[in-house]
């Protein structure tokens, strides 16, 4: 079955044993994905996620998509694990269970997708088609043209960097309005200053760092910070009172100063030391 | 070439062709090394899987991958000879020389301090019972 | 003749590793308290760091070598951010601190004294 | 305090290594597997298993919350800026060929695609700390029963 769908159109060019290799990654990341949709327990789903990735990139390698491969490594398995841990931080730590009369519109989608592919792949081109569209138009272009005229081995590099300038520089402007968002709305030194809320039923508050923490002059912010009004609407930091935190910073600094002096000696020497 | 150095070294007896035999104990050296390694892992996989409590699973897994990965990584070394690929295998090796047993140690710490405790004493399988009121599939923490 | 000898030893022994891998799977998704699991994703990172190595020399190219090198430092930083989350319940504060004399471990024991109050 | 002693040192250790790798990556990018966005992950890594093992607080007196508000401007600047440079030389936007010419190498093209990728490293180096900065500075209370 599977070695038709790999021979659809054409010669098969794939080596059997990468097509074994290919068969059991593809089966391990199913066992995976199917994992990852019964399991409940929040921090089983991070770890199967960074085991999904690390096999995706795997797989990648195998498929000679070598650049995906790295993205997927470096995203994947690193950094992904890390700011999913920090998000689950202000959740819970179990899913809730979803009825199964909200998951039958899902699964229909789910079961039409899948049915249009499987009607779709006897008119893929082989594996590795020389005579493909993808091989044969603007790609053989790009890649008969960029030995001379950038002179560099990765065609991808050129590509990316040369030939499609305007699509980077909009994903790294893409990148960049992510991080404008993420600074907006939570702040970086903890603009949005010593909060806490109530989240279904849960006492949320936030620890920012040293210098702009002063719990001496907010000490009375959580008794006149009003309730949350809706159960399901995460605490959002006010925005009138970044400027005003903003502006009284630099006047803050000295009593910032003091109260970390206050602090007992064993945290204040550990951060000292780690930092030289 | 082992036709031309009959007719060039009559001195020598036996033709050795010491290239091919070269070639051949490096490959079964590395060979013998890649082996053992992989043994050494699924050992590890397989203890990871049947051991009966956290401290022997770890036990198992962090022994074992350190020496498997290296075994491996050592016999691959051996074949790519004199070349940048051999640096960054010794890379590899010397990365994972260092992460793999901190990490191993970082995890028994941290279930050793949260109160996991090792199954002392000889092991007893469970009673059918007890395996039937226990619900595994979630975390026990 | 050595070679083609050489690259079915390679095609077994990432063969090998797969079958590694997917026992670790099992563990993986059955284990049954946390800490299972984390040894089981690392040790499973170790097995396609060997995984990627032994496939880029089967087909000869170094490509595999630098993605394995770039896991076996990810996997660390994935671990340990884990492992954090389980021992400190939080992932950025000290780790330099006992259990109790914490930041977080004061605030908490203070709130608990104000609202038993 | 001398907990995880091991952690420290073995993380001391493999920091500065982590960059010196995602600076590999991105100044052999032209040769081999990666490029600017890969090493942008891997040195932002590097700065979240810092934040890791010593705490947030050591963490933001070593990469300062300033230099994370900056890097991200000068990465998009730093791009936008090669294309901005070609126009002025008289190409057209990112026609790096302009940049430095030599007549049987195109070395204005390397030049041109170091410094995008360059930009590209700074920008999402910075986000992805950012991103970790601010998820991470915010720790809720967990009392023992919810854990």
């Amino acid at each position: 079955m599977l070695s038709f769908i790999y021979a659809a159109g054409g010669p098969a060019t794939i080596s059997p044993p990468t097509l074994i290799i290919d068969i059991a990654l593809m089966a391990m990341l199913v066992v995976v994905a199917f994992a990852i949709v019964r399991m409940r327990s929040l921090f089983a789903i991070v770890m199967l996620q960074g085991v999904y990735s690390l096999m995706c990139a795997a797989w990648f390698v195998t498929l000679d998509a070598v650049d995906v491969a790295f993205t997927e490594a470096a995203v994947g398995a690193g950094i992904s694990t890390v700011l999913m841990l920090s998000a689950m931080l202000l959740t819970d730590r179990q899913s809730a269970p979803v009825g199964a009369k909200k998951s039958l519109g899902p699964l229909l989608v789910c079961v039409l997708a899948g049915a249009a592919m499987f009607y779709a792949i006897p008119d893929m081109p082989a594996y590795g088609d020389a005579n493909s569209p993808a091989n044969t138009g603007p790609g053989m272009e790009y890649m008969t043209a960029a030995v001379t005229d950038v002179e560099i081995p990765n065609i991808v590099t050129a590509v990316l960097a040369s030939y499609r300038g305007y699509d980077t520089m909009a994903e790294t402007v893409v990148i960049f309005m992510a991080g404008l968002g993420v600074l907006l709305l939570l702040g970086l030194n903890g603009n949005a200053g010593f909060w806490q809320a109530k989240v279904q039923g849960q006492n949320i508050f936030s620890l920012t760092a040293p210098r702009t923490r002063i719990l001496t002059s907010t000490e009375d912010k959580p008794e006149t910070e009003p309730p949350a009004p809706d159960e399901a609407a995460p605490p959002k930091p006010k925005p009138k009172r970044k400027p005003a935190a903003a502006k009284k910073r630099a006047a803050k600094k000295p009593a910032a100063k003091k109260t970390a002096a206050k602090k007992p000696a064993a945290k204040k020497t550990g951060g000292k030391g780690s930092a030289s | 070439m082992a036709a031309d150095n009959t007719h060039s070294a009559p001195a020598n007896p036996v033709d050795i062709p010491w290239d091919a035999v070269l070639e051949w104990g490096l490959a079964l050296a590395s060979t013998g090394l890649i082996v053992s390694g992989a043994i050494f892992v699924l050992a590890g996989a397989l203890g990871v899987l049947r051991m009966p409590d956290f401290f022997t699973r770890m036990h198992a897994a962090g022994m074992t991958d350190t020496l498997g990965a290296e075994f491996i990584l050592l016999g691959l070394m051996l074949q790519a000879g004199f070349s940048q690929m051999t640096l960054k295998l010794l890379l590899v090796a010397f990365f994972l020389f260092l992460t793999s047993p901190t990490a191993t140690h970082a995890i028994a710490n941290a279930a050793l301090k949260s109160g996991l405790k090792p199954q002392l004493g000889p092991y007893k399988a469970p009673e059918l019972s007890e395996i039937e009121g226990k619900t595994p599939s979630e975390g026990a923490h | 003749m050595a070679d083609e000898f050489l690259l079915k030893v390679y095609v077994a022994a990432a063969v090998l590793m797969m079958v590694g891998m997917a026992l670790l799977l099992v563990r993986l998704i059955a284990g049954p308290a946390l800490y299972d699991r984390a040894l089981a994703v690392n040790s499973f990172g170790t097995k396609v760091v060997l995984f990627l190595c032994l496939f880029s020399l089967m087909n000869g190219r170094q490509d595999g070598v630098d993605i394995a090198i770039l896991y076996a430092l990810m996997n660390f930083i994935a671990t340990v951010a884990i492992l954090k989350f389980f021992r400190y319940r939080g992932l950025t504060g000290p780790m330099t601190s006992l259990p109790g004399s914490s930041k977080f471990d004061r605030l908490r024991e203070a709130r608990r004294q104000k609202e038993a109050s | 305090m001398n907990s995880h002693l091991i952690l420290r040192t073995v993380s001391k250790f493999l920091i500065p290594l982590i960059v010196v790798y995602g600076l590999y990556v991105h100044f052999h990018g032209d040769f081999g597997p990666g490029g600017g966005f890969q090493a942008g992950v891997i040195v932002a890594a590097a700065v979240v298993l810092y934040a890791l093992i010593f705490g947030i607080d050591a963490c933001k007196v070593a990469v300062p919350p300033s230099w994370i508000r900056i890097g991200m401007t000068v990465g998009v600047m730093l791009f936008a800026g090669t294309g901005v440079v070609t126009w002025l030389l008289g190409g057209a936007f990112f026609d790096y060929d302009v940049l430095k010419y030599d007549p049987d190498h195109p070395a204005g093209q390397h030049l041109g695609i170091i410094c995008v990728e360059l930009g590209v490293l700074f920008t999402v180096a910075t986000v992805m700390v950012a991103i970790f900065y601010a998820f991470g500075s915010r720790t809720p209370d967990i009392s023992d029963e919810d854990w």
